[in-house]
């Protein structure tokens, strides 16, 4: 269906605001509800309402699927480095107080880090998987 | 660095689970998977032996003392489990190179990769940590990543085969969340060891219950009798590597769930005398011998054969941890190890068999003593092991058991272990007669199987000569993890 | 003042509430989907605008209120859209509304490409 | 009044699952699942799990629903009538299937009853889940971490090691997703051929399935003299 | 009163059952996904029926108030990793839906069934 010009000038005004709001949640997490999760499935969604009405060509342009499963992978890597940072710096595996010099805001830096992790490999791991759902049924069609 | 050993033990091939899926060849994916997991061997020796000198170590993750943060305790049993299961590892890595290559499309094999290394991470992690709640995720980190490992069979019904290991494993971690729940509505802890302090002093109903749908969660995981039918197809139909993986390592972690929740959280004393769980376990046990092994017997395929023998030689360990007796748990740990070696071997050498044959139905095998004699000599020691003959490690745990039973006075059940025994040949001898007496008939030349495949057999089937002539290595730790279990010695 | 404002707010409420039933009721009478549409877009505009000022005024001048109202401005441009979609997924399906029989489709409101049965009872007439 | 929504949302819910259980149609049965998530959600917020709340929406509403419509894209919304499938395929033992699952659902729903029985009422403070570690968690958090969202404390610091292998699930299900949905299309070899009836009563076939795939075309064995799997 | 108080629970067994029911009645593979969600979902209510307290107010610290009572935390990161995982099952299990269908033409468990016994083992 190529003249859904509603749907399209809709989604274009709302993908951005979805997007923007992923941030909100990612940061706003420390003092409302939200989080890193939450915020990687919003984006997620936002990535993929724009490839359910522009097709999944076009949304692989603007995220191509290497870009996804890197994210998917790279988070998981982070969670897990920011362990290992942990570790050098003399701490136990995952204790954030030793990432600075005042405990509190190590676990500041340390809890931010970690949900950027999630973030990145929720919002990877869900595209990722929109992708190949969507690339199956367009082989089907 | 050596005190984090029990984290990074988990948390190696975690992180080298993301860099194979991103590898774009198989080789490279490959030559991180067998570094990792012999990393992680070396790493679990250093733990056992570090724990057999100090006793027990405790990890707080994140710092955070126990109950309020998560903990890894490690005592001789996990130690032992840890081994095991990094051990197969370390052998089913190099195995799975030129195995895979045959069976899977190239474009998959790094993700493969990646999925045995997630698969090896979660039971590590299972194995290693001493916090409910953290056992289920990493429960479901191996089961995930086992179902996708299953459906990457050649057979369209390998993807059956994983949709019904879905659906029990689920149903099997959803239950588990249940009863490990109903246990932290009365404690208002998740920690293992706070748990076994403080569940005595409310057990009741609601205890009751909630040790109740853990045994039923974690025998669908472990295949115990009336719910092993996902097991059969399942270790049918999977790649030859991830069946070796599976078959030696994931029923033994969940065994290990079983003895933990049994033993260390319940307590004997509630597990043994207000559930009486063995009366439960030891009829269902002696059934899964004795079923299984007859109809392995009927079997035209030989994966599907030894999928039946593990459902009965589950059995066997079960009746060794539902004797409840230091020597019955230690003829089910023994067997952990012990089974793991023999269906290791036994199946690596079937992977040998599907990779230059393409079947391993039993016409498959007419007259391959002949033409893979390496092969088949392997898979002949194997099952020698299966039955129990002396001078091989099957000989030891058969041994620790029908011992267990006659020291119970259970005459019948010991009975019963040896007619396993005796069916177990049975099975073993078909095999062997259309290997060795019966001529080949195919069109085209069967070659020997690449070395790459029959070293980690061949290393499997000496394990299993030199555990079988030289036991008290072994027996020593399983007997002193079945007295920490059972609260008894030092 | 209070006592004022919190009459305003439950009217609207209750009002909103009064609306979001009517289209619960029409989803469930209404004969196809089209006019079952019409009747939840009652209950998207209406029922949940009212509601949201309602609690406007319950909120006061906060952060609260200014959410309230982004969500208001979310919803009142996303209801439309929504039922807009849905509505020309049901016609491209070939679920087509009770056309009345003398009823002439305007081309703007055709899908090109798409067949129209009352076209097709029409030229068969 | 807390009741009474609680009261509402439950009954709901109940309503929904019935509802799920239900309908044939597989469109609606999704469509009703999320509507289920949503609920839940409703119910998590009633309960102060406002961050479960969210994810419940934003997951089990959205991406969950996403995904299950998207299979149905592929797979088709109709479940087969009965009928077709007795036609079709006779599946032996069809008789007793009904009555297991209701007596294995009455026995387990029966124990877990009767396990509450001893459990600390709904909502009591003095319940033991209260007492032992939770307060240290609401207590010590403010001056130990710092920030004022508990639950992403907990989350991210105290048991930030169950979120390292909650990350590590997701990520494993992106593998899994990868590994089976990025295999050849294998409609043509046989996809088609086993839907049509007569044919898989020939032995061979099920052999020509499972290894002319994959397999060397050398390899298959002796069996391979089959016919060629027959006109789809 | 006592029996008051356990009604809430209740109400998560019967949903958790009627969850359950979809998942081994039905023999339609989608069908089993959603009745598997169901039955999940209704655990985690029942988790975090377990961290309320009655008047108690969401665990997100207010400033310098030293009066109020929060509801039980530990529950709710509990379930945000369920829930995490339930997803994740669910997308494997969609995916194995998928190829399943291509694979046999047909989402039914008993047709899969019976094609799967008239084939030989491999």
């Amino acid at each position: 269906m190529s003249d859904q010009v509603i749907l399209r000038v809709a989604v274009k005004i709302i993908v951005p605001m979805i997007l923007l709001y992923a941030l909100y949640v990612q940061f706003h997490g420390d003092f409302g509800p939200g989080g890193g999760f939450q915020a990687g499935v919003i984006f997620a969604a936002g990535i993929i309402l724009y490839g359910l009405v522009f097709g999944l060509r076009r949304a692989q342009k603007v995220f191509p699927t290497w870009v996804a499963r890197l994210m998917a992978a790279s988070g998981v890597l982070l969670y897990a480095g920011v362990g290992i940072a942990s570790l050098l710096l003399g701490g136990r595996y995952l204790d954030y107080s030793v990432l600075a010099h005042d405990p509190h805001h190590g676990q500041h830096y340390g809890i931010l880090l970690v949900e950027l992790g999630v973030m990145i490999t929720v919002c990877g791991v869900m595209i990722t998987i929109f992708y190949f759902f969507a690339a199956r049924g367009r082989e089907t069609l | 660095m050596s005190e984090h050993l029990p984290v990074l033990l988990v948390v190696i091939p975690l992180m080298a689970a993301p860099t194979a899926a991103l590898l774009r060849w198989g080789r490279a994916a490959w030559g991180l998977a067998t570094g990792t997991s012999w990393v992680v061997l070396a790493m679990a020796l250093l733990i056992l032996r570090r724990v057999q000198d100090e006793g027990v170590i405790s990890y707080f993750l994140g710092g955070w003392a126990a109950p309020i943060g998560i903990e890894y305790r490690i005592d001789t049993v996990n130690a032992w489990v840890l081994m095991i299961v990094a051990a197969i590892g370390a052998l089913v890595m190099p195995y799975a190179r030129a195995s895979f290559e045959r069976e899977i499309q190239p474009s998959k094999i790094p993700l493969l990769y990646a999925g045995l290394l997630l698969c090896l991470t979660g039971l590590l992690g299972i194995a290693a940590t001493g916090d409910v709640f953290n056992l289920f995720v990493f429960l479901e980190i191996s089961s995930i990543s086992a179902y996708a490992l299953i459906a990457a069979g050649p057979d369209r019904r390998a993807l059956h085969a994983a949709y019904k290991y879905l659906i029990m494993g689920s149903i099997g971690a959803t239950f588990i969340v249940i009863g490990i729940g109903m246990m932290y509505a009365m404690t208002g802890t998740l920690n293992m060891a706070d748990l076994a302090q403080r569940l005595p002093e409310v057990s009741s109903r609601t205890v009751s219950v909630a040790f109740a749908f853990l045994t039923v969660g974690i025998s669908l995981k472990l295949a115990l009798f009336p719910l092993h039918l996902w097991l059969l197809d399942a270790y049918t139909f999977a790649p030859s590597a991830v069946t070796v993986f599976l078959a030696s390592t994931a029923t033994k972690v969940a065994v290990y769930m079983l003895v933990r929740f049994f033993f260390s959280i319940f307590g004997p004393g509630f597990s043994l005398e207000v559930m009486a769980f063995h009366w439960v376990l030891l009829p269902l046990a002696l059934i899964a011998v004795i079923s299984a092994s007859l109809t392995a017997i009927y079997q035209l395929n030989v994966k599907r054969l030894l999928a039946y023998s593990s459902v009965a030689q589950i059995g066997y360990m079960i009746l060794g941890v539902s004797l409840a007796s230091v020597t019955g748990l230690t003829a089910g740990l023994l067997h952990l190890f012990n089974h793991a070696l023999i269906k290791g071997a036994l199946f690596m050498a079937m992977g040998c068999v599907m990779y230059q044959v393409g079947s391993v139905r039993m016409e498959a095998m007419r007259g391959l003593g002949k033409k893979m004699p390496w092969t088949m000599a392997a898979f002949v020691l194997g099952g020698l092991s299966l039955i129990g003959v002396p001078g091989t490690v099957g000989f030891i745990s058969k041994w620790y058991l029908v011992l267990a039973a006659v020291e119970a006075g259970m005459w019948v059940v010991a009975a019963l272990v040896l007619v396993g025994s005796l069916m177990a040949v049975a099975y073993v001898w078909k095999v062997v007669e259309a290997a060795y007496f019966q001529e080949y008939k195919g069109e085209f030349e069967v070659r020997q199987a690449p070395i790459s495949l029959l070293a980690p057999t061949w290393v499997l089937v000496a394990a299993n000569l030199y555990f079988g002539v030289n036991a008290t290595l072994t027996s020593g730790v399983a007997t002193r993890a079945a007295e920490v279990l059972l609260g008894v010695g030092p | 003042m209070g006592l004022f404002l919190d009459i305003v707010s439950w009217v609207l409420l209750l009002s909103g509430s009064f609306f979001a039933v009517v289209g619960a009721l029409g989803v469930i009478r209404m004969p196809d989907l089209f006019t079952r549409l019409h009747a939840a877009g009652v209950t998207d505009t209406m029922g949940a605008g009212l509601i949201l000022v309602g609690l406007m005024f319950q909120g006061g001048m906060s952060l609260v209120t200014v959410k309230l109202f982004m969500v208001l401005g979310f919803l009142w441009f996303s209801s439309p859209v929504s039922t807009y979609a849905l509505s020309r997924a049901t016609l491209a399906s070939g679920q087509e509304p009770f056309w009345s029989e003398d009823m002439e489709i305007p081309d703007t409101a055709r899908i090109p490409g798409m067949v129209y049965p009352v076209d097709a009872t029409a030229e068969g007439d | 009044m807390e009741l009474f929504i609680n009261f509402t949302l439950l009954a709901l819910l109940a309503v929904t699952a019935l509802g799920v259980l239900h309908v044939t149609n597989l469109f609606a049965a999704v469509m009703l699942a999320g509507i289920y998530s949503f609920l839940s959600a409703g119910l998590f917020t009633v309960m102060d799990a406002v961050d479960v709340a969210f994810t419940e929406a934003a997951v089990g509403a959205g991406i969950s629903t996403v995904l299950m419509l998207a299979t149905l894209a592929l797979v088709g919304s109709k479940v087969t009538t009965p009928e077709f499938r007795i036609e079709s395929i006779s599946v032996k033992g069809r008789s007793r299937r009904p009555l297991l699952p209701i007596v294995v659902v009455v026995f387990t729903g029966g124990i877990l009853a009767y396990g509450t029985l001893d459990m600390p009422g709904y909502g009591d403070p003095d319940n033991p889940v209260h007492q032992h570690v939770a307060p240290h968690y609401l207590e010590e958090s403010g001056h130990e971490i710092g920030i004022p969202n508990v639950v992403t404390s907990v989350l991210a610091s105290y048991r930030g090691y169950d979120t390292m292998g909650e990350t590590t699930v997701v990520f494993t299900a992106a593998v899994g997703v990868m590994i089976l949905l990025s295999a050849l299309r294998r409609r043509d070899s046989y996809g088609e051929e086993a839907w049509g009836d007569e044919v898989i009563d020939d032995m061979d076939v099920g052999f020509k399935d499972a290894f002319g795939e994959t397999m060397d075309p050398g390899l298959a064995g002796p069996e391979r003299e089959g016919p060629e799997g027959g006109g789809g | 009163m006592r029996i008051l108080g356990l009604y809430n629970y209740w109400i998560f067994i019967f949903l958790m059952m009627v969850g359950f029911y979809i998942l081994i009645s039905r023999r339609n593979l989608v069908k089993k996904i959603l009745g598997l969600n169901i039955f999940q979902t209704s655990v985690f209510i029942f988790y975090i029926s377990l961290g309320k307290i009655t008047g108690g107010t969401a665990p997100i610290l207010v400033e310098g108030e030293s009066e109020v009572v929060y509801s039980n935390p530990l529950p709710h990161v509990l379930i945000l990793t369920a829930i995490v995982v339930g997803v994740s099952t669910t997308a494997v299990a969609l995916s194995l839906v998928v190829r399943i269908k291509e694979a046999y033409g047909t989402i039914e468990g008993a047709e899969i069934n019976a094609m799967d016994n008239r084939m030989p083992p491999p």
